[in-house]
Order: C-alpha cells, then sequence, then structure tokens
C-alpha cells in the first residue's frame, strides 16, 4: 500500500497508512479520525480509528489516530510514526510536538493561511499543506470549525478517492442537525479539497498516493 | 436448577418451644361482679354475650343462676356494680340496667327456660314458700327434671316481691310473667296453702322425697317499750302488703317513718304516693358521710333515697324515736331524739339516744319499718329437728335479706337437696377460678366509654313504674363497657403481638402452638383482661 | 453487514440484540460510551429496556441482581473502581446462581488512579465465581456478549465479558452485526427458573451454616467446571450461525511452535503481526490467547502447551507480592499432568503502557527465566529516576 | 406451607431464631401479614435476614430475597423494573434494620428513592447493630450504652445524636415517609395500608425493641416501644412529598425516665459515678438524663405532638375491642388460590 513505508518498525508489513489528528477538545478532532476512517471503510480499504486515550477536557490539546490499509488491522496499538499529521490549530505546533514520529517526508495538513518555518531540531523534510480552514468554515458554516474543511482537503492530497465517502459519513454523522447543517459542512468540505488543490501539489498526492 | 441444595426448606422444622423456661396459658378468672353477685351469676359471660347482641344467649347464660332477670333488674341493690372494676377507670358498668333489658326482651319475645336434663327424675320435692328463694330453688330443681310443687300461703306467688316491693318499682304484671315462665317448667303451684297449719310438717314429709323451706321474713318487727300497738301505728311490711295487694289505705296529712331500709323508704314512698307529707325517722347517717362504715349509714339503697327526696319525702338522719305521742287514741305525733349510738351494750342493734336532745314530730300516722322476723309457727320442727331431706334457703335462713341473696340461696338449697336425694356431695357449681383484682388488668387497652343511667319519669304520682329500661343500643353500649375481666374477649393483642407466630386464631379464640412459642411473655404482658398466666415450665 | 464502528457502539449493539429489560450502570471510564449508546438506545426507543441510573457500580450490581431474580434479562457495564466496588454483590450473584451479563471495559486500578487498561480489574475478580472472556477485538466482544447471555443462562452462572479499556472499547474497526432474527434464533427469550414469585414463593440468599456452605460452594465449583462444556456446545452453535467460531483458547501456531506465547485480550492483535515476522524469519513461534479464563480451561491448556519446549506468559495483572497470576495458573495445569516446561512470567501493559510490537518481540530473544526465582518480571521498566512526570 | 391460621397468613412464619421477645420480629409479621404474601420481599442483612434464614431452613412463606447488607433498595430497584419490564404489578418491600438504614444502606436507599422506584421500604430500627452483638449505629440514640459506645469513666454512652433519617429521606420529595412501633398496631397498620395504596417509593421506620440490645425484660418489648412514644422521644408521624401531614398526638406526655428506667442500656444514667462534666465536657448521668428530656421536648415541639388538631392519640390508638379491631385482609385461603 502505497509507497510511504514505516522503517522504524521492523516487523510491521507497512502497508499500513497512519494519520494523526491534532486539535483542541471541542474541535473534532476524534469525529474528524471516525469520518476519516469510515469514509476509507466505504471505499474498500481496512480502516481502524481511536482516540488518544484518555479523558477528553475542553480546549485541552487533543489527539486521534486513524490506520488505514489493505489488509485487515489486527494490532491495537497506539499510533507512534504517522503518515500524515492534521493539524487544526496552529497554536499547537508551538505547544505539543505534533511532529514527533512523523515519517521522513510525510503529510502535515495544517490549518493556517500561512506555511510555519520548519523547527530546526527537526531534520525531515516534510510537505506542507496549509489553508484557512477556520476561516473558510467561517464563511460556510457560519462559525469556526476547521474540522470538514480540513477532510476535505485530505481527500484532495490522498488518491484515496474518498471525497464522496467523506461527504456520506458527514451526512450520516450529522443526520440529527437537520439538512441545512449537513449541507453547509459538506460545501465546507468541498471547498477545503478545492483549497488543497489550488495549492497547486498536485505532486504531493502522487508521492502519498497508496 | 434441580438438586441445587441452596434450595431452602421450612422453619416450621424448628421447633423453637424448646427454648422456653414458662409458658402462656389462657386461664378465666373470676371477676369481682360475679364474686360480688349474692346470687353469683357469670355476669361477666352475659354481659359477654350482650356485648355481641347474642341476647338470647346472654340471657340464658344470666338464668343459669337467676331466673328473675326483670325482677332483679329493677330491684337489686347491684352489689356487683359495687364491685366492678370499672371503677377504677371510670364508673362501673350499670349491670342491672342490662339485665333488666334482658328480663324485658325474653318476657317480650316469650323465650321460655329450658330443662338442662331430658331425665324425668321421680323424687318429689315440696318448696314451702314461693318468694324469690322458693321459685328459684324450684327453678334449679325443675330444670334438672325433678317434680316439685310449691306451697305458698298467700293467694299470689311471689313472696316478698309480690307483698313488699310497690308497683312503682316493680310492676305486678313483669313479677307474673317471670314467675309464670319458671312455671312452665312443670311446676306445681299450691296457693292459699299454709304448711304447719292446714298442711302438717309431717304430711308433707310422708308426701315427699325433699322439702325446702323458704317461708321468708314477713313478721315484723316490734319495737318494745312504746305504745305501738293500737290505732294509727303499723308495721312497714304490712303497710306495703296492703298497698300490694290493693287494699285502699287512707292517711293523714303528716306520716312519720320510723327506719332507715328499703321496707322504710318504700313505705315512705307509698305513703307519699298516696298525698301524705312524709317524714323518715332512720337511725343512721346519710350516704357517703362515714367511708368506710357502711353499717353506720342508712342502709337503703342510695338511688331509692334520692329519688324518694326527690318526691318530697324528708329524712331526718341519726334520729330514733323515744314515744308515740297521742291524744286519747289518735296519734298526734312522735317524741324523737338525737342517737348517741346505734348499739346497746349488748351489741344488739337498739338506738341509744341522748337526753335532752328530744323534738316533736307532728304526725297522724307511724309506720315502723325496723325489720322483720320469720314466723316458724307450725314448722318449729324443722329447726328442732334438722333432717338431710329439709333445707331451709331464703330470708328464713338469715342475712342479708336480699332478694339476690334469696335467688342464690335457692340455687344453693337446690344443690343440697339433689345431694341428699342423690348421696352425693353438693355441687355448686362454683368457679374454682382465681379472682382477678384491678391491678391486673390493663386499663388504657380500653376505651373510655361513659356509664349509662336509666331515666326517672317525673310523673311519679301516678304510681307507674318510674324507672324507665334502657333501649338495644344503650344496652349494648353498656354490655360493651365490660372489662371482661380476667376472661378472653378476643381483641387480638396476644395473636397481633406474638413474634413468633405461636399464637393462632381461630373461630372462638385462640391458641397457642406450644412447638414454637419461647415463652417471652409479651401476651401475658399485653393481654388487657388479665387472661393469659405465664407458668413455669416444669419437666 | 460489516460496518465501521466503536468499539463501544458495537458492544451496546450486541446488547441491543440480546433485548435485556433492564441496564442498569454507573458511569466510570473506559466503560461510559457502553452505556451512552444504550442511554441512547433506551431513549430513542430502540431499545425496549429500561436504563436506571445506579447511584454507585454497587447498586449497579445490586440492580441486575435482582433484575434477574424478578425474571428480567439484565446488562450492567463497568471498569476498575467500579469493579471493585461492586466486588461483594458480584460475588453475590455467583454464589445465587443468577445469570448475569456485564462488560469490564478493563482498566488499572488505583492508586495511583490511571484509567486506561490492564487486567488488574477483572483479574482481581477471577475468584468471584464468575465465567471470565477476555476479548481480542471488538468482533469478538459482540460474539461474546450474545454467547454470554446464552452461556449464563444454561448454566445459571454469570458472565463477564472483559474488553480491553479504550484498545477496544474506544476504536472504531469493522464490526458484523448479527441480525436481529439471528440473535433471536441463537438466544431463546429469558427464563430463570428461580424467579421471586408469590405463587411459588422462593427464598434466595439465605443463611447458611458449616453444616452445608461448603457443599452449596462444591456445587457452585462443579457448575463452572461443567460451564467449559457448555461454553464450546455454545460457541458451535453459534459458529453455525455466524461461521465465526469462538473456542475457550485462541491459539495462532500455538500447536506447532517450540515456543509459545501466552496472552490475553487485545495484546493478541500485535502478538500476531510479531508471531507472522518472526516465522518469516523462520523461528518456531506461536500464542495462545486464553479467551475463557474462567472457568480455567485446564484440558484445552495441556492440549495446546504439552508439546511447547518453552512458555512465556504476558499479563496485564499481577498478584502483588507473588507474580503472575496467569502464569502460576497455567505452571499449576501443567505440572499436574507432569508436563514440567519453562514457564516465563512477564508482567507488562498495566496502567495502559503500550504494549509496542518491539517489546513483545524482544521477549522472544530474551534468555529464559527459568530456573530462576524471578516470576512477573516487569516488561519495559524504566530505570529509577526516568519515568516521566506529565499531567 | 403453614396453614395453622385462617386469619393470617404468616409470611413470616414460626420456627425463626429470633430472640425471645423480638420486637422486629414482632414488626415484620405485622407488616407481612398487612401486606400479604402476594409481594416480593428483600431483606439487607441483619438480624431478621439471620433468624429468618437458617441453614436450610426459611421462615418466609413469599418470595423473599437477600443479597448482602448495604444493597436491598439497589436489588429492589432491579425487582421492581423487572416486574415492571414484565407488566407483573406485584408490589416490592425491603426490609432492613437501621444499619441497612440509616448507615451502610442510606446511599442505595436515596438512589432507590431518587429515581422514583415504586417500593415500600421498611426500616426495622432497633438503634444499635444487634445481629453483632449490639453496636452503636447513627441510629443509636444519645447516651445509650452499646458495645462500642460503652460508659466509662470518662464516657456515658455514645457520645452523638440519634440520626433524623426520616428528614433525609422526606427531604427527597418522598411521596410517603412515616414513623410507627409495634405497641400502636393499629396506627402501623393505617400506615401500612395507606403506604401500599400509594405509588412511588415509601418509607417506614418502625421502632423495633430489642430485648437484647436495650437489655430489658422480653415481656417489656411492646411496653418499651409504647413509652417511646408517650415521652416524645419517638413521634409517630406522617410526611408526604416532604410536608408533615399527620401526628400521633400525645394524650399525655411521660417523663422520659419512665421509659429509659425499664431497659439497661440507659442504666448507667441512673447510677453514674462519672465526673466527667469539667475534664471532657461530657455530662454525667443526671445530665445526660436532662438532655434526653429536652430532646423529647424539642421533638413534641417541633411536631406539635401535644396541640396537634387530631383526634389520633395515644390513647385512641392503643384501644383494643372485643373481637379485635381488624387484623390482616390476606388469609392462608386468599394466597392459596
Amino acid at each position: 500500500m502505497g509507497t510511504v513505508k514505516d522503517k522504524t518498525n521492523a516487523t510491521t508489513d507497512a502497508d499500513v497508512q497512519e494519520i494523526r489528528f491534532h486539535g483542541r477538545g471541542g474541535q473534532g478532532a476524534v469525529s474528524a479520525a471516525a469520518l476519516l476512517a469510515l469514509a476509507a471503510y466505504e471505499k474498500g480499504y481496512q480502516a481502524q480509528a481511536f482516540p488518544k486515550f484518555g479523558s477528553e477536557r475542553r480546549g485541552a490539546p487533543v489527539e486521534a489516530y486513524v490506520r488505514i490499509s489493505n489488509q485487515p488491522i489486527r494490532a491495537h496499538n497506539q499510533v507512534y510514526t504517522p503518515n500524515i499529521v492534521v493539524i487544526q490549530d496552529s497554536t499547537l505546533l508551538k505547544s505539543e510536538p505534533v511532529l514527533q514520529g512523523l515519517k521522513a517526508n510525510g503529510l502535515i495538513v495544517l490549518n493556517s493561511a500561512h506555511q510555519p518555518s520548519q523547527p530546526e531540531e527537526i531534520e525531515n523534510e516534510y510537505r506542507w499543506i496549509c489553508l484557512p480552514a477556520s476561516q473558510i468554515a467561517e464563511t460556510h458554516l457560519g462559525r469556526p470549525l476547521p474540522n470538514t474543511v480540513l477532510l476535505g482537503a485530505l481527500a484532495a492530497v490522498t488518491d484515496w478517492d474518498i471525497l464522496p465517502g467523506l461527504a456520506q459519513a458527514i451526512e450520516n454523522h450529522l443526520a440529527k442537525k437537520g439538512k441545512r447543517i449537513t449541507e453547509k459542512n459538506i460545501e465546507a468540505l468541498h471547498r477545503g479539497y478545492e483549497s488543497a488543490l489550488q495549492q497547486g501539489r498536485a505532486d504531493s498526492r502522487k508521492e502519498i498516493a497508496p | 436448577m434441580n438438586g441445587l441444595v441452596i434450595e431452602p426448606g421450612s422453619t416450621l422444622a424448628y421447633h423453637t418451644g424448646d427454648w422456653r423456661t414458662q409458658r402462656p396459658v389462657y386461664r378465666d378468672k373470676w371477676p369481682p361482679c360475679g364474686q360480688t353477685c349474692p346470687a353469683s351469676e357469670d355476669i361477666q359471660a352475659w354481659l359477654a354475650y350482650a356485648s355481641d347482641q347474642k341476647w338470647e344467649d346472654a340471657w340464658r347464660k344470666l338464668t343459669e343462676r337467676n331466673p328473675l332477670p326483670a325482677v332483679m333488674g329493677r330491684i337489686c341493690y347491684h352489689p356487683c356494680e359495687l364491685g366492678c372494676n370499672r371503677k377504677q377507670m371510670d364508673s362501673a358498668v350499670n349491670i342491672h340496667g342490662v339485665e333488666r333489658y334482658l328480663g324485658d326482651m325474653a318476657l317480650q319475645k316469650g323465650w321460655r327456660h329450658k330443662p338442662i336434663t331430658d331425665t324425668q327424675k321421680t323424687q318429689q320435692v315440696a318448696i314451702i314458700g314461693a318468694g324469690p328463694a322458693g321459685l328459684s330453688c324450684a327453678y334449679q330443681l325443675a330444670r334438672r327434671g325433678y317434680p316439685v310443687t310449691i306451697f305458698d300461703n298467700q293467694d299470689v306467688a311471689g313472696g316478698t316481691l309480690y307483698s313488699g316491693i310497690p308497683e312503682y318499682r316493680l310492676p305486678k304484671s313483669i313479677l307474673a310473667q317471670e314467675i309464670n315462665a319458671i312455671l312452665e317448667l312443670g311446676i306445681q303451684l299450691r296457693l292459699n296453702s299454709n304448711v304447719g297449719t292446714e298442711i302438717s310438717m309431717d304430711a308433707l314429709r310422708n308426701d315427699y322425697d325433699a322439702i325446702f323451706v323458704a317461708i321468708g321474713a314477713q313478721q315484723a318487727r316490734v319495737m318494745t317499750g312504746l305504745d305501738n300497738s293500737s290505732h294509727s301505728v303499723m308495721a312497714g311490711v304490712d303497710f306495703l302488703r296492703a298497698i300490694n295487694t290493693g287494699k285502699s289505705i287512707q292517711l293523714p296529712n303528716k306520716v312519720a317513718i320510723i327506719g332507715g331500709g328499703n321496707t322504710a323508704i318504700d313505705a315512705a314512698r307509698c305513703a307519699r304516693r298516696l298525698g301524705a307529707e312524709v317524714t323518715v325517722i332512720c337511725p343512721q347517717e346519710p350516704h357517703g358521710t362515714q367511708p368506710g362504715h357502711p353499717g353506720a349509714e342508712i342502709p337503703a339503697s342510695l338511688e331509692e333515697v334520692l329519688q324518694a327526696e326527690a318526691e318530697g319525702v324528708r329524712l331526718v338522719y341519726r334520729a330514733g324515736i323515744k314515744r308515740l305521742v297521742r291524744s286519747g287514741e289518735h296519734l298526734s305525733g312522735l317524741e324523737i331524739a338525737r342517737v348517741d349510738r346505734l348499739h346497746n351494750l349488748q351489741g344488739d342493734f337498739k338506738p341509744v339516744l341522748f337526753e335532752g336532745t328530744e323534738e316533736f314530730l307532728p304526725a297522724g300516722f307511724a309506720i315502723f319499718a325496723i325489720g322483720q322476723e320469720v314466723n316458724w309457727k307450725g314448722l318449729e320442727a324443722v329447726i328442732e329437728k334438722p333432717a338431710n331431706n329439709i333445707t331451709v334457703g331464703g330470708d328464713a335462713a338469715g342475712k342479708p335479706r336480699f332478694a339476690a341473696t334469696a335467688v342464690g340461696s335457692g340455687f344453693q338449697g337446690a344443690m343440697i337437696t339433689i345431694a341428699s336425694l342423690t348421696g352425693t356431695p353438693p355441687v355448686y357449681e362454683q368457679h374454682e377460678k382465681a379472682e382477678i383484682t384491678v391491678k391486673q388488668l390493663h386499663l388504657p387497652y380500653y376505651p373510655a366509654v361513659i356509664r349509662n343511667e336509666s331515666a326517672i319519669l317525673e310523673r311519679w304520682k301516678d304510681n307507674v313504674e318510674l324507672v324507665t329500661g334502657f333501649n338495644e343500643e344503650v344496652t349494648l353500649n353498656e354490655a360493651q363497657r365490660c372489662l371482661s375481666c380476667g376472661v378472653c374477649f378476643q381483641c387480638d393483642n396476644c395473636w397481633h403481638f406474638c413474634p413468633d407466630a405461636a399464637v393462632i386464631k381461630n373461630d372462638t379464640g385462640y391458641e397457642i402452638d406450644y412447638d414454637y412459642c419461647k415463652g417471652c411473655g409479651i401476651c401475658a404482658q399485653e393481654c388487657p383482661s388479665g387472661h393469659i398466666n405465664m407458668e413455669i415450665v416444669t419437666t | 453487514m460489516k460496518k465501521l464502528l466503536e468499539g463501544s457502539r458495537a458492544i451496546a449493539e450486541a446488547v441491543k440484540l440480546c433485548r435485556p429489560q433492564i441496564v442498569a450502570a454507573y458511569p466510570i471510564t473506559p466503560q461510559t460510551h457502553i452505556i451512552e449508546n444504550l442511554a441512547q438506545m433506551v431513549a430513542d426507543g430502540d431499545l425496549a429496556a429500561e436504563f436506571i441510573n445506579a447511584e454507585s457500580e454497587f447498586a449497579a450490581a445490586s440492580i441486575v441482581l435482582g433484575a434477574v431474580a424478578g425474571g428480567s434479562r439484565a446488562f450492567t457495564a463497568t471498569a476498575s473502581q467500579g469493579l471493585l466496588l461492586m466486588t461483594e454483590v458480584l460475588y453475590n450473584i455467583a454464589g445465587m446462581r443468577l445469570p448475569v451479563v456485564m462488560v469490564c471495559a478493563n482498566r488499572a486500578v488505583s492508586a495511583p488512579i490511571n484509567i486506561f487498561s490492564d487486567h488488574q480489574d477483572s483479574m482481581t475478580m477471577r475468584d468471584a465465581g464468575w465465567i471470565q472472556l477476555y476479548v481480542e477485538s471488538n468482533q469478538e466482544a459482540v460474539d461474546s456478549i450474545i454467547q454470554a447471555y446464552r452461556i449464563a443462562e444454561v448454566c445459571e452462572l454469570p458472565v463477564m465479558v472483559c474488553v480491553d479499556g479504550f484498545f477496544l472499547t474506544h476504536t472504531f474497526e469493522p464490526v458484523e452485526i448479527p441480525e436481529q432474527t439471528q440473535v433471536d434464533d441463537f438466544l431463546p427469550p429469558f427464563h430463570f427458573e428461580r424467579t421471586l414469585n408469590p405463587s411459588n414463593p422462593f427464598t434466595l440468599g439465605g443463611g447458611s451454616e458449616p453444616d452445608n456452605y461448603l457443599e452449596i460452594r462444591a456445587q457452585q465449583q462443579a457448575a463452572l467446571i461443567d460451564a467449559v462444556n457448555v461454553i464450546q456446545a455454545i460457541g458451535a452453535d453459534y459458529a453455525k450461525l455466524t461461521g465465526r467460531a469462538y473456542e475457550l483458547v485462541d491459539s495462532y501456531f500455538a500447536e506447532q511452535a517450540d515456543t509459545v506465547l501466552v496472552v490475553l485480550g487485545s495484546t493478541m492483535g500485535a502478538v500476531r503481526e510479531v508471531i507472522d515476522s518472526l516465522r518469516e524469519q523462520g523461528q518456531s513461534v506461536g500464542v495462545l490467547r486464553l479467551r475463557c479464563f474462567r472457568p480455567l480451561p485446564a484440558q484445552a491448556l495441556v492440549e495446546y502447551l504439552s508439546a511447547a519446549k518453552r512458555i512465556i506468559v504476558i499479563e496485564k495483572a499481577f498478584s502483588a507480592g507473588a507474580g503472575g497470576i496467569v502464569a502460576a495458573e497455567v505452571r499449576a495445569v501443567l505440572q499436574q499432568v507432569g508436563v514440567l516446561i519453562p514457564i516465563d512470567s512477564y508482567i507488562g501493559g498495566l496502567g495502559g503502557r503500550d504494549l509496542k510490537l518491539t517489546i513483545i518481540e524482544d521477549v522472544f530473544h530474551q534468555s529464559s527465566l527459568a530456573k530462576s526465582t524471578a516470576d512477573g518480571v516487569f516488561l519495559d521498566l524504566k530505570q529509577p529516576g526516568t519515568a516521566t512526570k506529565q499531567e | 406451607m403453614d396453614k395453622r391460621d385462617p386469619y393470617r397468613h404468616n409470611v413470616l412464619t414460626s420456627g425463626h431464631r429470633a430472640c425471645s421477645g423480638c420486637g422486629e420480629a414482632m414488626a415484620a409479621r405485622m407488616v407481612t401479614d398487612l401486606i400479604g404474601a402476594n409481594a416480593i420481599y428483600v431483606n439487607a442483612t441483619g438480624c431478621l435476614q439471620v433468624f429468618t434464614t437458617h441453614n436450610q431452613q426459611s421462615s418466609w412463606q413469599a418470595p423473599w430475597i437477600h443479597s448482602v447488607f448495604a444493597n436491598a433498595a439497589a436489588v429492589a430497584s432491579g425487582v421492581e423494573a423487572a416486574l415492571r419490564a414484565r407488566g407483573d404489578d406485584t408490589p416490592v418491600i425491603v426490609q432492613a434494620g437501621d444499619g441497612g438504614t440509616f448507615d451502610i444502606g442510606l446511599q442505595c436507599l436515596s438512589g432507590m428513592i431518587e429515581r422514583g422506584h415504586d417500593i415500600l421500604f421498611v426500616c426495622y430500627d432497633n438503634e444499635a447493630y444487634m445481629n453483632t452483638g449490639v453496636q452503636r449505629s447513627s441510629s443509636t440514640p444519645h447516651a445509650v450504652r452499646t458495645t462500642t459506645s460503652p460508659p466509662g469513666r470518662l464516657s456515658e454512652g455514645k457520645h452523638h445524636l440519634k440520626k433524623d433519617v426520616l428528614s433525609i429521606i422526606a427531604a427527597h420529595h418522598m411521596p410517603y415517609a412515616a414513623t410507627a412501633t409495634v405497641a400502636f398496631f393499629h396506627d402501623l397498620k393505617a400506615k401500612v395500608e395507606k403506604a401500599m395504596t400509594i405509588k412511588g417509593p415509601r418509607f417506614l421506620q418502625i421502632l423495633s425493641p430489642c430485648p437484647l440490645g436495650w437489655d430489658h425484660d422480653a415481656s417489656l418489648s411492646v411496653s418499651v416501644s409504647r413509652l417511646a412514644v408517650e415521652t416524645g422521644l419517638f413521634p409517630l408521624v406522617e410526611l408526604e412529598n416532604g410536608e408533615v401531614t399527620s401526628v400521633m398526638r400525645l394524650k399525655q406526655q411521660r417523663p422520659v425516665q419512665d421509659y429509659l428506667k425499664l431497659q439497661g442500656r440507659f442504666k448507667h444514667l441512673f447510677n453514674s459515678t462519672s465526673t466527667a462534666e469539667t475534664a471532657t465536657g461530657n455530662a454525667n448521668g443526671a445530665a445526660e438524663i436532662r438532655h434526653l428530656q429536652a430532646l423529647a421536648d424539642a421533638r413534641i415541639r417541633r411536631y406539635e405532638l401535644l396541640q396537634a388538631e387530631t383526634e389520633w392519640d395515644t390513647v385512641r390508638a392503643s384501644q383494643v375491642q372485643r373481637h379485635g379491631r381488624g387484623g390482616y385482609r390476606n388469609t392462608g385461603q386468599e394466597a392459596a388460590s
């Protein structure tokens, strides 16, 4: 699966893509992980999603993980060396070790209009997708919730072909909140997708395509 | 889950009765009403029936000892009520009111006495005197199958009940009906038959296997040392007999009665009804002034005295007569004086008067009611030659000379008579039960209910019955005031309070299941009527 | 049809399929999502049960005790301190032979307080008289819950389905939820013979004496031992229905391997990865997972382990002052039948510490602990002073 | 089945091992026969459970379950919910002692009430842990001697006051909470019967004298219980939705000494040699008697036991009548049908 191989864990057959979401309590990182896993699973991949274990506190840093694979996922271990990191809040770059374990040439999807300078102590080369997800969300949802926008971006920079799956997952997930909110979120998902495409990073798609 | 050993059985298999060192036993006691009843009625028992509105059962229980409840309910001085434990709580049960109601109801409903046995005896019994003792004895014998003949020298049965008690206290019709009910048991009554003169004792002894002598005490005592044998003077008993037999008597304006007994009060009230102004000269003190010394107080019953006073009879207490004051043959009055003491130096009842306290009491007629004596004329042999088969009862046998005593005496006479006829010891059917006092009762358990009193007519001059009887509601209410001293009345306390389900209730009461009773004693402790004894378990 | 579901949701769906009439619980991490899902199902009318918010786990256990005695199928779930707070009642439920089913979302026991997963909670309850099933995945959790009701009701014994907290309860993974009709065919309506009922008044939980306590306990023990057969039979029945078969133990090359690792619960997935890797390298290794820990499947242990040359036990709990619990029991079972294989006892993964694949693999490379007195060696133990101070 | 008595079911039948004169056995027999065998009884651990189920023998002639000490209310919650789930309206009754109510069982009881279960919880209050040999509970009255509140050179018995559990329970917006005692059967009966007509949680606290723990003669269990009421120490009251709706008026207030003197558990107060008042702040015996009198007076004032506008008073409630004032609805025959 894909070209990014896990070199840090010799025993793992590295057909697994691991995605780590960083956010703050209330921003929906755990939901985002679940939505991603659902979309991938609908597309025919094996998938697994789980939060960073522990209690959730609103505003506190939150992590959630997704594994996507062509093979059944047996291990229930935590994610240590993700292929992709999704950062829902750029302030976390300073306070949390959000890039820890990110594989060389790993992908970072960041909620920010600008790409920050990479900290010096990190040697690996990363690829950045930066988009003002909160602003986009504000425009379409009326609230700065970057979740679906970032998922759209993620769909744009991978070749899992999960955009329709995400839209369906969002529709299911938000079913109780009404049609209007669902439609706006799906619109936000598409805006994120388009925004990532417009960044002209088509090359990165190839790099991480499974 | 078959065969699981945790399936439990019942603790009924475990007999906790083994834990016991004492055990409760239901034991009837003999309450003070029964103890004090001269006729030994089981008052508690018939009140219990009455409480359940089992009126006929109550009447039958009552008439086991007293065949004259309508009479006694009117005239008995009910010592039972003096004994009643309920006095300690509020006031005694109005036993006589219930008794009268039962007697009247029996007459109204026509209930008939029933023999105790179907076996007709052959031994003949003669009874001399158809007063309360004679009737009671005859009744008890007849119920037990003995052929009985009553001889009486009067032309109406009843003895003193007839001749001595005025209509306003005991209507003649009531008396006659109760006597008839007794006679219906098959008793022969021979009136106007004077044993001792017309019929000899010997003849009687030949014809009868046993004789009960109940000739009463009908002869007036005479006060010695007075000119009282002539005009304007009469004995109380004679005066009452005359009144009761319908003789017409003319009285002067002022009448004096000498004596403090019921005869004196009856005479006074009869005289009052004839229109006289009546003064009773009574040697004793008034009621309630000599507590603890009942003999020092007027012996007439309080109710009678109060009614007499209400009717205008004047009582002069602690006074005695010194002489009759005559003007020619006519009585003009009495000289009376204050009483020093009631008995003379010999201890006989003979009031001693203070010198210098004399006063004149105007009176055109004087009635002496200072007691009666037995007239043994022609029957001296009874006393002189006692025989097993001759028994004396009633007023003739001694004091106290109350009607109820006579009824009780009649019962005892019957028992002695039967004993003599059968050669067995007399069976008095006395209750061999422990007596019970108020201390053994748990009074807080009983509801407070005010005693009911009979109404007294204000139309006393009509000479109709003065005291009205209870209606059913009042009677029931009164009967239910009975504390049932010493006898179970199924209050359920023992049953509710037993921690061990060892008191089993059934249709008639309770029984202890000794398999389980642990002997805690709560049932006895909480029994309102003191019915339950805790008895030490002996092996 | 498989769905990607959070473990707690899958568990709740399984419980729902069993048609419990009473659900009683008290929230505790990481059990909460299970009961929240059930509460929502009841609120939405999707589950015809009463959801009883107990005021403690002690009460929750007592409520399901009463509910089953009162004739209704019941469910509860808890973890950690909650399970320990239930302790008295759990023994009582088992002693009264009440068919209660519960899920333990396995979590460490305080102090220090720690909300993450290990097996100390349910292991501490191993003597309570409950059947204990430790599951590897959420699929197995679902399947085990459905089987648990039938096992419990057939044996009149309570069943605890032990599901690793977070690792399973909070993880979304594909799970096939059986159809309601399938479950209805498999699990008959609730029937409990000793239901409290005035028409057949029965005393439950009365006193016993030295005279008979022993016999009652012996019956309980016999019933638990017999339950081994019931669990297998019901497992086979379930396999016919769903195609998913579960044994008392779950072997992955165990019977063919010189070195056999013994584990419980969700660690098994990672161990499978390690075994695959080592076997690719030509090593004769396998793993045996104890799915059923109570009753202890002694016969199966003998069957799968007798041929091994070395046994390694990694367990997420220990008997303080002694050592590994599972290791001691496996050793005892084998010794009883005269099999004297060296058994290395490791304790790891306590308090949520991830048993990384590298750590597991490393155990195979360690020299045997045999003939040393070391028992219950702690895995991944940091050197003094290096443990981090975190929030 | 015990069918000895045609007039009561004997839900709690003979052969149980309660002490001679046991007030709890008496109270439980009253309550359970008033309710009948068509109910499910849940028992907390305690004397009642121990003496009624012993070594494969049960005294219960109705469905009965005991789990552990603290959880009777929760077990009952489960039973009640289970019955409700099955559309079965058989009543559910909890029986517990004061330990299982005031102390270890209070939490489960509170939960049961808060959730509104349709259950009658009956507390047989004998004011200490009698089952284990008379240790003090939070229901033990002030100054009582128990084995864990012994009088001594520095002590006049229990230092603390009896917990007012009724108020705690009433504060749950309780549909019905009442006190009763064995001496006043008809009051107890009225309360049980009233409780059985009310839906939701209900609570009865029944003072149940313990001859062993209170140290009085076995025959005095009823008398002592009556005096507890007549002195004002144990008011008989009813609370509905937290409001006092009825009290039993004291026809006459008895001094507390009348009650205390019958019981060995207060004996030390009458021959107190303690001079502890100055040393520890504890009072001596005489002062403790005054204190108990003051507590009684305070309860009488609080519930207006002397002034209440009611004809239901201590005299009227005690009174018996010929052929009883009515007993138990359920007989063996009825239950069998």
